[in-house]
């Protein structure tokens, strides 16, 4: 099976295959023979790499595979063939900048604008607080605020949506 | 008997994580029951689980559990607890906690409401310093409350200026202000800050040393009018004013210097009649001349390099002390052997400017063998939540030499594996092969003056090692599943399929 | 350079479980890359993990895999490793195994295929001692093969004796007779228990001394002549000739009998020119007299009591003396501080003789915290086999004082949990606060002299507390499986039923 | 619900009931409150009855619940009321000691009787080796040898039968 690997922003065609009870692993002119232990179903993999021996933790989120082998943690989004040209047609959802969303999951300490505030690119709009520390999350592009979603006080999660730009 | 002999039979330990752990097996050691507390997002933790007793406080937020002092000496009464170990951070610091404790007929392990107060107030501290003839960093000696006031004493001491927390510590309520422009809006923010970390808004001025390196002294005292110091701590690679790694001896102290500043710090804690564990910090220059900037009136998270180094479990000296018998061993008694490194592991996205990381532990594999120790609450399935400090995890090592002390903490750190929550991890391993590091010769400045440490971005070759092991595990994941679309894939069982749903995140 | 000089860049580990972690950890620390190499039933082992490259040996048992000194071999030179480590047992004191390694131009990391052999026939090395005059135990200077023989040298040497395998160690193949009508049929399962586990059915007679203690003294030599030692370890706590609690320093050895024990290692070393780590083990009797019984010509399995002693990391002196150089301290440069204990954990059933335990690993939870190591290849799912040694793992600590060790291996063993296998762990628990222990008055015979070692009733209070609790765990144990007749056990949703299958050991 | 528990021999009568969120578990005159932390589903759980708290690994063999405790191992055998009193009608099976079962998993090195040799209490009858270690496996009955279920050089599990004497 094709697969279309994205890391670090480089494209890397990589094919996977059966063989013999292990997969063959290939990208262009480079070719190993993995063997793959399962240490705990989803989480903890032991790879025998041609000799090589990687002992790897895993976190799949969405199309992202994380790889965290030997204190290092290396994501990769992973997408199929269909998906890749699905995409390569549809290009990249022009959202842009002016979604504000959270950046960790945290409490909202402060927020600092209103509904029909100017603000420019750097001003805070507002601040998060999570283990102790806070986090002032500024505006990345200029414009006027169109709604904000939450009130001082809330939690929210990596990824919600706090504040939003026209 | 003195009225400072006291009997210990129960110890409840008022925090929870590694520290609290960490007590714990001190207390079992020395035959003392031990007592948990926890809120309710720490049900399941190890500190509760290691505990012979445990009592839940309340909701997850510290303000209705860890940091309700009533509660805590309700649940000492409830389970004859007759001391009360603070750990550090939450109550640890608090003269008033550490008042009612007493006066509930409880000992409290650490030192007297008296000496909590005397260092607690940074600016009256400082004067005290002043008075004992400590060397002090150049600042205002008293709170500076209005804008003109502040302007003045910035000019005074002259930029950069640091603005900080008269309640403050561990890194909080603290503001770096450059030029005048950025005073006023600095104060106002550091004062949010500080009223919300410590319920006090005070905050003085500090002259900003540039580069500072920052060395702490570990110090001891006993009811019986003895203090020790236990040698140095260098503090100096931190991020954003928080401690990322640590080590002892210090690449920059020799005897001499380590014989002036324990001998400072000694000074210093003699000059309130400082009783138990303690920490004199201090800022160095470029020209190796120290200042004491402040006084940590509880045991450090970093005390396990001074336990390496020295043989001595300092856990185990607090109980000792509280129960009024001398230090066992004298100044010159106390020795020296190797070098120990301390690496935290904080729950922060390091890579991204260090932006806090919650999740839930799905991986775990924690560091082991010769000269390694891993002081640690994590366990798998543990949830990481917004609600507590960062901080996962100690690894600490020791070895025979600086250098054997580093190649061994480059193998304990390669040993570690999370997943379900981002690490500061690979800041932690790119620091110890940095050259500024294995050198010995940087600051407090270092992290930020080399962006490398917070992202490096792969070799070609790395990208396409990664690329093709993402692939093969995108693969095994999905397969799994039973979303592949390949007839081999049909081996998978239905009930293999119906035993993974969404959001299984366990 | 002479021709010792051996540069080393990467070691192929030829063992399996702890030791071979433990060694690659060292390997890591030097900046060497690891080989490891593994039977089919090792595929997700540790060791395999922690390594950088791995080679399949072959099937299960040992003598389709890591006794196969040709596969490791070719498994050294297929991925370019230029040293070979054999941890302990396996072709760790295989002399010929040794030859074909240094012919294929590979170092061996350990004595010289002429120190192996010296000493690993246990009566040619009899000889040399003797010759060198180092105290032997009496016994036959030869083995006895006919059973005429057998009888006349028993009674020459005096009942009880030992019926030893010539090719011995770590307790197997030894018999003790009392008697003898027992003669005849002893040595005859001690040949056949030689025959396979060594491939040399020779075997020897010993005197058997009553109530002996059992300590080795650790020594070290390098390719320059040096030889020192590192001091004893006592080894008294065996089970069945296994040992099971190791210290350091032995309570019965002081500083001259830690003297003179020491100068008698360094001397049987030196007679045989020995190179690299080694241990000599000694009988002690009640006068306090020692007789070299036998030397391993190895690491030993409880070397890391000395490594928590000293400060030293055994394994990176192995390294650099294989690569040709100096011991990096002379005898008068060795320290000892404080006092270390080892337990080993084996995977059987004590309280029922012992009987050897296999299974699943299910819940696994090692110690921690200060003073404390473990050395194990164990992790949650390993398979514990019926094909290789029981030992799971080595709990050490380290404190300043006897005491102190004690109790904090106390607090050591009861962070242990393991299910899915039985363990030693209650004998290792109950030995610990035995009297017999703690005074420290002990020999080899303890354990066998106090059953209640190994099985104690339980007090009706604990089997009250035990049936509490046990009847708790069955309700919620069976109600997730929905095998619960009370109503109240419908809210299990059925995907949760079927989530549980027969057979789901993990 | 109500079980009757073994432990050493001993019976005990528990009743568990559930109770706002924890269970209330009842012997005799003794009644506590325990509340139930699952860390690992069927194998590790912290339990905090009344404030003392419990760190506690399972292991669930048919019948017998063993409960691992600070390093401690604690066996009970623990059945609901019908299988009691199934039990208590039933007896214990009378199949005594004349079935030899393998006392460890293991491979069988020797075998050391025929079918048709007379043994007696404590003839070794048969030779496991597991870990490098050798068990001889004695009769606890005297008899004649009947069958023998395996060869040497065969696995054994606990508990298979291996000779069966009459």
């Amino acid at each position: 099976m094709k697969y279309h690997v994205l890391v670090d922003g480089e494209h890397y065609e990589v094919e996977v295959l059966r063989e013999s009870g292990g997969f063959r692993i290939s990208l262009g002119d480079e070719s190993h023979y993995a063997d793959v232990g399962t240490l705990r179903d989803g989480y903890a993999y032991s790879l025998v790499i041609d000799d090589r021996s990687v002992d790897i933790g895993v976190e799949e989120r969405g199309d992202t595979v994380s790889l965290l082998i030997a204190g290092g943690r290396y994501p990769a989004e992973v997408l199929g063939e269909r998906e890749w040209i699905a995409r390569s047609i549809q290009g990249t959802a022009a959202e842009g900048d002016m979604t504000v969303r959270a950046n960790m999951t945290g409490i909202v300490r402060e927020v600092l604008v209103q509904p029909g505030d100017v603000v420019e690119i750097g001003t805070t709009l507002f601040i998060l607080e999570a283990m102790k520390m806070e986090n002032e999350v500024k505006a990345e592009a200029a414009g006027t605020v169109a709604s904000i979603s939450v009130t001082a006080g809330a939690t929210v999660s990596v990824g919600d949506v706090v504040v939003e730009i026209e | 008997m003195t009225d400072t002999a006291r009997t210990i039979t129960k110890v409840l330990v008022a925090n929870r994580g590694e520290i609290a752990l960490r007590v714990m097996r001190t207390c079992q050691e020395m035959g003392f029951k031990t007592v948990a507390v926890y809120s309710d997002a720490d049900r399941n933790a190890l500190h509760v689980r290691a505990a012979y007793e445990a009592v839940r406080l309340g909701p997850a937020p510290v303000g209705e559990s860890y940091l309700r002092g009533d509660l805590v000496i309700e649940a000492a009464k409830r389970t004859g607890a007759d001391a009360i170990h603070p750990g550090f951070g939450f109550l640890s610091e608090n003269a008033e906690f550490v008042r009612q404790v007493e006066a509930a007929g409880i000992t409290f392990i650490g030192p007297s409401a008296d000496s909590i107060e005397a260092m607690g107030d940074k600016i009256a501290a400082r004067r005290r310093m002043i008075a004992a003839d400590v060397p002090v960093v150049p600042g205002t000696a008293d709170p500076v409350t209005d804008d003109d006031n502040l302007r003045s004493e910035a000019e005074r001491i002259g930029y950069p200026v640091m603005i900080k927390a008269s309640a403050g510590g561990g890194g909080k309520g603290i503001r770096i202000v450059r030029n005048a422009g950025e005073l006023l809006a600095a104060a106002a923010r550091a004062r949010s800050e500080a009223a919300a970390a410590f319920g006090n808004d005070a905050v003085y001025l500090e002259k900003f040393l540039s580069e500072p390196r920052h060395i702490e002294v570990q110090i001891f005292g006993d009811t019986h009018g003895n203090v020790v110091h236990l040698g140095e701590r260098e503090c100096s690679i931190q991020r954003r004013h928080q401690k990322v790694i640590e080590e002892r001896p210090s690449p920059l102290v020799d005897d001499a210097m380590r014989a002036a500043m324990g001998a400072a710090a000694v000074k210093a804690a003699q000059a309130i009649g400082y009783v138990n564990a303690g920490t004199l910090e201090f800022m160095v220059d470029a020209n190796r001349d120290f200042y004491m900037l402040e006084m940590n009136t509880r045991l450090q998270v970093e005390h396990p390099i001074t336990e390496m180094t020295t043989g001595i479990d300092l856990v185990r000296w607090q109980l000792l002390v509280a129960q009024g018998r001398p230090l066992p061993l004298s100044q010159d008694q106390i020795r020296f052997e190797g070098h120990s490194i301390e690496a935290r592991l904080y729950a922060e996205d390091a890579d991204h400017g260090f932006l806090p990381a919650t999740g839930t532990v799905g991986r775990l594999e924690l560091p082991g063998g010769p000269g390694v120790r891993c002081d640690t609450g994590l366990f798998e399935g543990m949830e990481v939540t917004p609600y507590y400090d960062p901080m996962l995890a100690k690894i600490i090592v020791h070895a025979p030499t600086r250098d054997e002390a580093i190649d061994r903490m480059r193998r304990a750190l390669s040993e570690v594996t999370i997943t379900g929550v981002t690490t500061n991890l690979p800041l932690l391993r790119r620091t110890l092969v940095h050259p500024a590091f294995r050198s010995g010769r940087y600051d407090t400045g270092t992290i930020a003056a080399h962006p490398e440490l917070t992202g490096t971005p792969l070799s070609e070759n790395r990208r396409r090692n990664v690329a093709l092991i993402a692939a093969l595990m995108a693969h095994v994941l999905r397969r799994r599943r039973g979303f592949a679309d390949r007839p081999s894939a049909a081996s998978a069982s239905s009930a293999w399929v119906d035993a993974f749903r969404p959001g299984d995140a366990r």
